[in-house]
């Protein structure tokens, strides 16, 4: 199989105290990658450069030449959700009807989109609240949701259960580890040691700006039958949020 | 387009004598109103086609050096030497304008002047020359501003300035300088109006500037100057 | 001092009467100055965005030469643009001298910078998860500066109405690009200097009052225009 | 045209020379407007950061207002100025009219709004989290508030510069209440105006460019201490 | 024995959505509350009343006289650790330093409270590092640092370990669970519900802006003896971090 993502001689430097240099490192299409290390390993700069929004000092990320061309079209297929994630002005709905606009998708089918999409991380009838006056937990949900009603090939996301409540986290765990089924690749970080068995992820360990295994060897899949993309919302939906 | 000098515009002279030219030759006279250089040197830039001034050598310099023709003398009017109340310089009545101007600096009294080189301020250096004084030192500003704006100084500073009839009638109201010099023979000041020269300048519309030459000098125009008053009193003179 | 009153009463009266000359220097100046702010943000805005956003050497010093042309005097504007207006000019043959034109040009490169720097001061403090924001949602490049200007909006408009607060209230350019000239481009600026240069101190203030007027009335509308 | 180019060479000659008048006139320039932007960054600073935090009624009014202020003509400034210190006026007693005194304090009433109006800009794209980190960390409301100056230096030094520009290179002002008086009123702003009335566009203009050095200068040294 | 903070009758509304409303609710010294709740159930708004930064629509929240009269007396005295920290521009000491100056504390003793403390949260040796150039975890330390430096009476940290690596929480939690015998009280909400019975912390439960409990009743204390104020800093510093 072929990998989506291919990280190859990568090195990168911030400041004058943190590189980030990973030799070799290939992400394969409907996997959960469980992003784990010490605060400052280098876990938010790794998932930033596999959104191709740093671009390295040395090295190359490629992306599968399936998802297009030229960068925009890329990470119009690769969406990362921040650590600390930026609301944009205006509503709850605005910011989820960003990105949908962007692919020319209006009128009643963003309606639908974003209506069901904020069902499913629990925040259903929040469509008009401002998105500056947020819960830190709803910002964090409204910032997952914006990335899933989009529909990306691949999701990065930066420890996106630090902040939700835990009568929710099962459910977000739950839909979240289904995403592949969907043909959605996730590569997330976190510090909960137990989260990536749950997930049913593969653990990427990161130490100071380097990977602590070698994840080239490390390829063994989980199984899932590819479906058509388009209905993925429906089925998603998660009853218990 | 004419060009003139900002008095000219300011005294309200114009706006009574153009109309009548405006409507029998069915065209608006364009008046672009700033300081006598400029005036000339919208001439010699060909952005008018009309210049009125009271510079005579500056004149005849823009007639000579080909940047205009058909210099005509269409009025003139007079400077007046204008005091404090107090007048400390005691020059009231004298009737050589020089001979004040000497007091003037022989006393150290102050003295702003226009120092922008003017029609009023190239008057002024003359009469300095005539009383054989070199004007410098504290009591004597050089403003370098338009002429009512340097008689408000005058008056806000006490001091002494020569000035044009016709601004010193429109600014009386704001000051209490008084005149304490006029008639002297030295003090007229002729107006003149030149065309810019065609063959410099080929868009100039020769033919209308040439009927509104015709048109100041003309009967009718002369009347309407002599008739022309400010504040009862007459500013403008004919030949 | 009395004019200071007396010019209250007159600007009253000018208003309610409707005086046909300033009526037309009202709306000279208006028309203009709407003009050239227009223009101005169309260059302004993205100048502004650009230079907050790019990282490229000599860029501080290219900010610093943008901040210098805030000090641009009006005179300067006025004979540069004269020169190349005027009959003898590069331009000269299109006659645009002392035309409405011609102010809206002088205006126009008195406001860019003060549009650009006002931009480029409210990107420098603005968010700075926004651009990745934006570009990880699929927007490119143009499409996450125009998010970014939508997200500070309040210093663009502060920095429209700076510009435009700049040009309706200068008089160098309107003077000597426009000439002044009655019924065509005497603005309410220029008007206001050639009364105060006859003398006619409570009339010029009372013009002046009825500019700021205007210009209230116009910020009244840019604030309403916000609040949408 | 041709003076464009003639006037580069002149400016040229007047900063080699050392022009005693133009020493003088840059000189009272400089000394002016430093003076004018200082009183206008102590009145304004606070200003804008006051109108920027605070929630009160009638709050979108005042800061249409002082948008408004903007707009403010210099030849307005001027005369009204002129009313109070002329020696019929409430302060003519004092002598100040045709000092530098008096256009200090016609360009300081020239930059506060503009200073103020971009500190509120700034205030207003500010991080909102900034006021209450400084007050539970124990800070009182005045020292948060110039904690958040410190935070938006940007936004402010920009005020500043603005400010400094607008009152360097006008016009009105330093006319009207200074008097252009050779040797102790003269700006390069109005020597340039002096100069540009006269006809002498290119010597106009070469004051115009040293004028620009002069600010590039000042901008250049703000940008050091800014970058400190 | 008193409480240091006594909620009465408050009553505080947040946009139209939302309304905070708390009967009665008394904090005594020297013990660990640990807030927990849904997403938007109004933790963050609570902590916020208690630092002084919110002021309620009705009712009170009255601060043990004893910490001084006026408003920036008390603030002094009660700091927040926010859920998303706004980090001063400057260093990661001009940050510690902030507080410090406030209250008068400057040049070596300054310098000494901040080594130590930047060394108790884990950020020995990043003192001249930039704040805005920090990871995510590493802001939470700096926050937390820069509350701690200042050794408050009553502490009030929200969600002060959701970005904190799996390694350093153990020492964490050690650390926030001695502070009380230092003479601080210490309020955090948290979404790990495991976590209050680590700390030995008090279960506050708040939903939809209410109060589960009727804590005026549930006052048992946990046994501490006060201890001298100013040495609380060099017996705290833990090794494991
Ligand atoms: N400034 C505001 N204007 C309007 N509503 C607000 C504002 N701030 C918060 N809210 C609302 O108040 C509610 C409580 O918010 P709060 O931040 O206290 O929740 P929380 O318990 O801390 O949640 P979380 O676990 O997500 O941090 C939320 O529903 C939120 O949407
Ligand atoms: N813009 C920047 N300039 C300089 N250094 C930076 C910058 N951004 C991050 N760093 C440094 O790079 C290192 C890695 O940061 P990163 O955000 O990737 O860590 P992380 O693994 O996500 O940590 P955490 O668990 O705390 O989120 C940190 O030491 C941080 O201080
Ligand atoms: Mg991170
Ligand atoms: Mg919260």
């Amino acid at each position: 199989m072929e990998p989506i993502i291919r990280v190859k001689k990568l090195s990168l430097h911030r400041g004058e105290n943190f590189s980030l240099s990973i030799e070799d490192l290939n992400l394969y299409p409907q996997q959960i990658y469980a992003l784990t290390g010490a605060n400052g390993a280098g876990k938010s700069t790794l998932l930033k450069t596999l959104a191709l929004l740093i671009t390295p000092d040395q090295g190359t990320v490629s992306i599968a030449a399936a998802m297009g061309g030229d960068l925009v079209q890329l990470r119009q297929q690769v969406t990362l959700v921040e650590q600390s994630p930026y609301l944009l002005n205006g509503s709850v709905s605005d910011n989820l009807a960003f990105g949908l606009k962007l692919r020319g998708i209006r009128g009643k089918e963003q309606q639908q989109r974003i209506t069901s999409t904020l069902e499913m991380v629990g925040l259903a009838g929040l469509e008009q609240r401002k998105a500056k006056h947020l819960s830190g937990g709803e910002v964090q949900r409204v910032a997952l949701a914006r990335a899933l009603v989009l529909q990306p090939q691949v999701l990065l996301l930066d420890e996106p259960t630090a902040n939700i409540d835990s009568k929710s986290l099962q459910a977000f765990e739950a839909l979240l580890s289904r995403l592949p089924d969907y043909g959605v690749t996730v590569v997330l970080s976190t510090h909960d040691l137990t989260q990536p068995a749950r997930l049913g992820a593969q653990l990427i360990r990161i130490e100071n700006g380097r990977l602590l295994d070698n994840l080239q060897r490390l390829t063994k899949h989980r199984n899932c039958k590819p479906t058509e993309k388009k209905q993925w919302l429906k089925p998603l939906r998660v009853q218990g949020l | 387009r004419l060009a003139t000098t900002t008095s000219t515009e300011n005294s309200g002279l114009l706006a009574e004598l153009l109309p009548p030219f405006e409507q029998a030759n069915n065209c608006q006279v364009d008046v672009i109103a700033v300081g006598t250089g400029k005036a000339i040197k919208l001439g010699e830039t060909g952005d008018v086609d009309v210049v009125m001034v009271h510079a005579r050598s500056k004149e005849d310099k823009f007639v000579a050096q080909g940047y205009g023709v058909d210099r005509r003398d269409v009025m003139y009017n007079d400077f007046v030497l204008l005091g404090p109340a107090g007048d400390p310089a005691g020059i009231n009545g004298l009737s050589d304008v020089a001979a004040a101007m000497g007091k003037i600096a022989a006393t150290e009294a102050t003295f702003v002047s226009r120092g922008d080189d003017s029609g009023t301020h190239s008057r002024e250096k003359q009469l300095w020359k005539a009383a054989g004084v070199t004007p410098d030192g504290d009591w004597y500003l050089e403003a370098g501003r338009g002429m009512g704006e340097v008689i408000v100084m005058a008056g806000e500073r006490r001091g002494y300035t020569l000035s044009d009839r016709g601004t010193y009638l429109a600014f009386k109201s704001k000051t209490d300088l008084q005149i304490v010099g006029e008639g002297d023979q030295r003090l007229f000041n002729p107006y003149g109006v030149i065309i810019v020269n065609p063959q410099k300048h080929p868009h100039v519309k020769v033919a209308l500037a040439k009927k509104f030459l015709d048109y100041l000098t003309s009967k009718q125009a002369q009347t309407l100057i002599t008739g022309y008053r400010r504040g009862g009193e007459q500013l403008f003179y004919v030949k | 001092m009395g004019y200071l009153s007396e010019s209250f009463l007159h600007a009253l009266e000018l208003v309610f009467a409707f005086d046909r000359e300033v009526q037309s220097a009202v709306w000279t100046s208006l028309y203009t100055s709407s003009g050239a702010i227009i223009l101005s943000a169309v260059i302004g805005i993205p100048a502004g965005v650009l230079l907050g956003l790019s990282r490229f050497r000599g860029r501080r010093l290219l900010v610093t030469l943008l901040n210098t042309l805030m000090a641009l005097p009006t005179v300067v504007v006025g004979l540069v643009l004269f020169g190349i207006f005027s009959r003898q000019g590069p331009l000269g043959s299109l006659g645009l001298l002392f035309t409405p034109l011609a102010m809206v040009a002088g205006q126009m490169v008195l406001a860019t910078p003060i549009v650009a720097n006002y931009v480029l001061a409210a990107v420098k403090g603005a968010d700075e998860r926004i651009i990745d924001t934006a570009m990880t949602l699929g927007a490119t490049r143009f499409q996450a500066g125009v998010q970014l200007v939508k997200e500070i909006r309040f210093g663009v408009m502060a920095a429209v109405i700076a510009g435009f607060g700049r040009v309706i209230g200068e008089v160098g350019v309107a003077m000597m690009l426009g000439g002044n000239i009655r019924g065509s481009t005497r603005t309410m600026t220029t008007a206001i200097a050639l009364e105060t240069s006859k003398g006619e101190f409570a009339f010029g203030l009372a013009l002046g009052i009825v500019l700021l007027s205007v210009a209230l009335f116009v910020n009244l509308f840019l604030n309403l225009l916000q609040q949408r």
